[in-house]
């Protein structure tokens, strides 16, 4: 306990570490869901287009 | 008919040629030249007005107010740089010359610190007598602010030829330009300020003249690349 | 010589032409035609080194443009939709500024802007012309310009019969001197030279 | 060699094998973040004048070097792009800025928190570090601004390609000015001046923690590299026969 609480700093450097596990947690999450959403899209039309021909 | 022919056009004719016609434009349209230096003149009067007049304060800031306000008023005569050239089909005409646009892009950017920067320094003295400063400081201020326009037109010429043609064309230049900006403010303020707590003030000058010299190197040819690509 | 081998253009998704190609020899003229929208002026620009081909080679008297713009640039007046003008500055300033983009001609200035029924108009800023008359001075910008290849960019807009006459006259006269004119026209026009044909 | 390259640089080629070697970057990467983590945090003994708040440098340090690196990436894709016509250069520059927005951000954000304790406030303008990635920031904000104004792809590559080159020559003058603003007081920064030199038991998670930002941060652009290729090349057949490909497994 004492180890986490690291004197009156604790809440300081937990904060640092949990905003950069966020930071690459929403990186990571953004890029998967932003490739989702280009491949669903190109998908739709391809689809589309094989109905056409 | 060649096309080496005797009347062709040399590289300094054509800077001055363009240059002179900007000059010319800038001529029959007074306002373009006049209304940064109100622009310039209104920001700093703002800072008074919104500081209080205590003389302590303004003797402080003023190196500051007007550095500030010099960038400002620079950066909104920048909008209009190339702006009526692309629309009314001149920068098509450029793009095709024999000159290079390289020399067309430096004129072009020579005539505007010329309607400009140079109007901002010769009346900079006048807004800076209104915050007290001495005229030792006030003739680095000058200095310093000749400098700094130079390279403030240079870059504000690439960041007008990036955004010419685009919506929202304002902001974006002010976006492009302002953090490019950034060590021209430092140095011009800083010395003037220097100077004015009584230390010496070769050091800025002379960063402001390297820096002048090594954007006006290279910034016609990134104005040249960005006008290319603008106007495809 | 202006020759172009296996040109092709793309405008933003769409593919305007592919593999294209055409060689223009002096004393001819070559006309781009088709509908609006086709992509004349896209080819007009590539031509004239405004935008690039996506794959290709343009080659002026046998070396590739790429390589020479500058001399290409010097052999070419281009008239384009905008006339490129400025609205301030009076019709003499306007066709003065031509001399820094390219080489003049000895052609007799005043005759010249009588035959495009111009004179009278030197001293007016450009605002003050018709669209019409405005085309004219672009008219005058060719003629004035010792530059080989000419490219029109519908060069009848808002021209009157006999401006549209004369249009014909200058480039007949030009193509005559062993010039070569490139044109993007969207109606027939009748030329007694050669013509090459270029349908998009 | 320039074939080699080519064949590298095609738009099929990388799709696919960017695909297969992310999880080289991304695996070596969380373990080396992990450890170096546990170690900063836990075994790492605590600065003898900031105390535990030190540990702060575990994640701020990396993350500025990062925000600087992303920028120099952004900078040589952009002028590769540029000067040789490789598109996929282009597209590297593309992914690259956000994540380098990401870094400054970071990088500011722990500075901020570090200095809180240290300084008593939650922003010194005396340090110039802090002040340097301030404006490092706003570069990125220019840089993303222009590219999202663009429509045209390949003309907003070329565009933010100029602006990138010129931000590049001018982030070295930045920081020396900046250096030079700051000096004119006593500023405090966050690099220790004077002290000992830092104990290895300090460093090695320092290190592992940069070297593990740098495999992520590569698992990162990679993956966001594919999406911006998969998204330019659209409406080619490679595309096409892949997702038709990929439909026909399901």
């Amino acid at each position: 306990m004492e180890a986490l609480s690291m004197g009156v700093y604790g809440p300081y450097v937990w904060a640092c570490f949990i905003m950069t596990a966020m930071v690459f947690v929403i990186c990571e999450w953004r890029a998967r869901v932003h490739h989702r959403d280009v491949y669903s899209d190109i998908a739709e039309r391809v689809r589309a287009l094989g109905e056409k021909q | 008919m060649t096309a080496t022919d005797v009347k062709s056009p040399g590289l300094l004719a054509g800077l001055i040629g363009v240059a002179r016609r900007d000059l010319l434009l800038a001529w029959k349209r007074p306002g373009d030249i006049l209304n940064p230096l109100f622009f310039f003149a209104m920001v700093a009067a703002l800072f008074p007005l919104a500081v209080g007049p205590s003389a302590e304060q303004l003797e402080f800031s003023g190196p500051a107010v007007l550095w500030v306000a010099a960038l400002l008023a620079m950066l909104l005569s920048l909008n209009s740089l190339f702006l009526s050239d692309y629309e009314d089909g001149s920068l098509d005409q450029m793009l095709v010359s024999q000159t290079p646009l390289t020399v067309l892009a430096l004129g072009k950017s020579i005539a505007h610190w010329l309607t400009s920067g140079l109007p901002l320094v010769l009346v900079s003295p006048v807004v800076a007598l209104t915050f007290r400063m001495p005229f030792s400081v006030i003739g680095i201020l000058m200095l310093t602010l000749l400098l700094g326009t130079i390279s403030l037109s240079m870059l504000g010429s690439i960041g007008a030829a990036l955004t010419v043609g685009l919506h929202r064309g304002t902001a974006l230049l002010s976006l492009v330009v302002l953090p490019l900006a950034m060590p021209v403010l430092i140095f011009g303020s800083r010395t003037v300020a220097l100077v004015a707590a009584g230390d010496g003030a070769a050091g800025g000058l002379y960063f402001l003249a390297a820096y002048a010299v090594l954007v006006l190197s290279f910034a016609p040819f990134a104005t040249a690349a960005a006008l290319r690509i603008s106007n495809e | 010589m202006l020759s172009g081998t296996d040109l092709s253009l793309l405008r933003g998704d769409c593919c305007l032409f592919t593999d294209l190609s055409f060689a223009l020899n002096s004393g001819e003229l070559l006309l781009l035609e088709g509908r609006n929208g086709s992509g004349k002026t896209s080819l007009m620009r590539a031509l004239a080194g405004l935008i690039e081909f996506e794959s290709g080679d343009l080659h002026w008297d046998g070396v590739a443009v790429r390589k020479n713009r500058q001399a290409f640039h010097a052999s070419l007046v281009w008239m384009a939709h905008r006339v490129g003008f400025k609205a301030d500055l009076t019709l003499v300033e306007n066709l003065n500024f031509e001399a820094v983009l390219r080489p003049q001609s000895d052609v007799d200035f005043d005759a010249l802007l009588d035959r495009l029924g111009i004179s009278r108009l030197q001293r007016l800023p450009m605002r003050s012309l018709s669209a019409g008359q405005q085309r004219r001075v672009a008219l005058a910008r060719m003629s004035l310009a010792d530059s080989p290849l000419w490219m029109m960019d519908e060069p009848f807009t808002n021209l009157d019969r006999e401006g549209r006459a004369l249009v014909m006259k200058l480039v007949d006269e030009h193509l005559g001197d062993g010039g070569m004119c490139i044109m993007a026209v969207h109606q027939d026009v009748e030329v007694d030279k050669t013509v090459q044909r270029i349908q998009l | 060699m320039w074939k080699f390259i080519h064949k590298m640089a095609s738009p099929p080629h990388f799709y696919g094998l960017a695909a297969r070697i992310i999880p080289w970057f991304a695996v070596p990467g969380l373990v080396l973040v992990a450890y170096a983590t546990y170690a900063g945090l836990f075994v790492a003994p605590a600065d003898y004048q900031q105390g535990d708040a030190f540990r702060i440098i575990y994640v701020h340090v990396p993350a500025a070097f990062l925000s600087m690196m992303t920028y120099m990436i952004m900078a040589i894709s952009a002028g590769i792009g540029l000067i040789w016509r490789i598109k996929l250069a282009h597209a590297v520059a593309a992914a690259a800025a956000p994540l380098g927005a990401w870094f400054t951000f970071l990088a500011l954000a722990t500075g901020s928190i570090w200095g809180r304790p240290m300084w008593g406030t939650w922003w010194e303008w005396g340090d110039p570090r802090l002040t340097s990635e301030l404006i490092m920031l706003f570069l990125y904000f220019g840089y993303m601004a222009l590219r999202g104004a663009i429509d045209d792809t390949a003309k907003a590559d070329k565009a933010s390609a100029v602006l990138a080159l010129v931000g590049a020559v001018n982030v070295p003058i930045i920081h020396f000015s900046v250096e030079w603003w700051s000096s004119l007081h006593q500023g405090a920064t966050l690099v220790r001046e004077g002290g000992p030199a830092m104990d290895m038991s300090m460093l090695y998670p320092l290190l592992a923690m940069i070297l593990g930002f740098k495999l992520l941060f590569s698992a990162l652009l990679l993956r966001r590299v594919r999406t911006e290729v998969l998204y330019r090349e659209r409406r080619t057949r490679w595309v096409r026969e892949l997702v038709l490909s990929e439909e026909a497994r399901s």
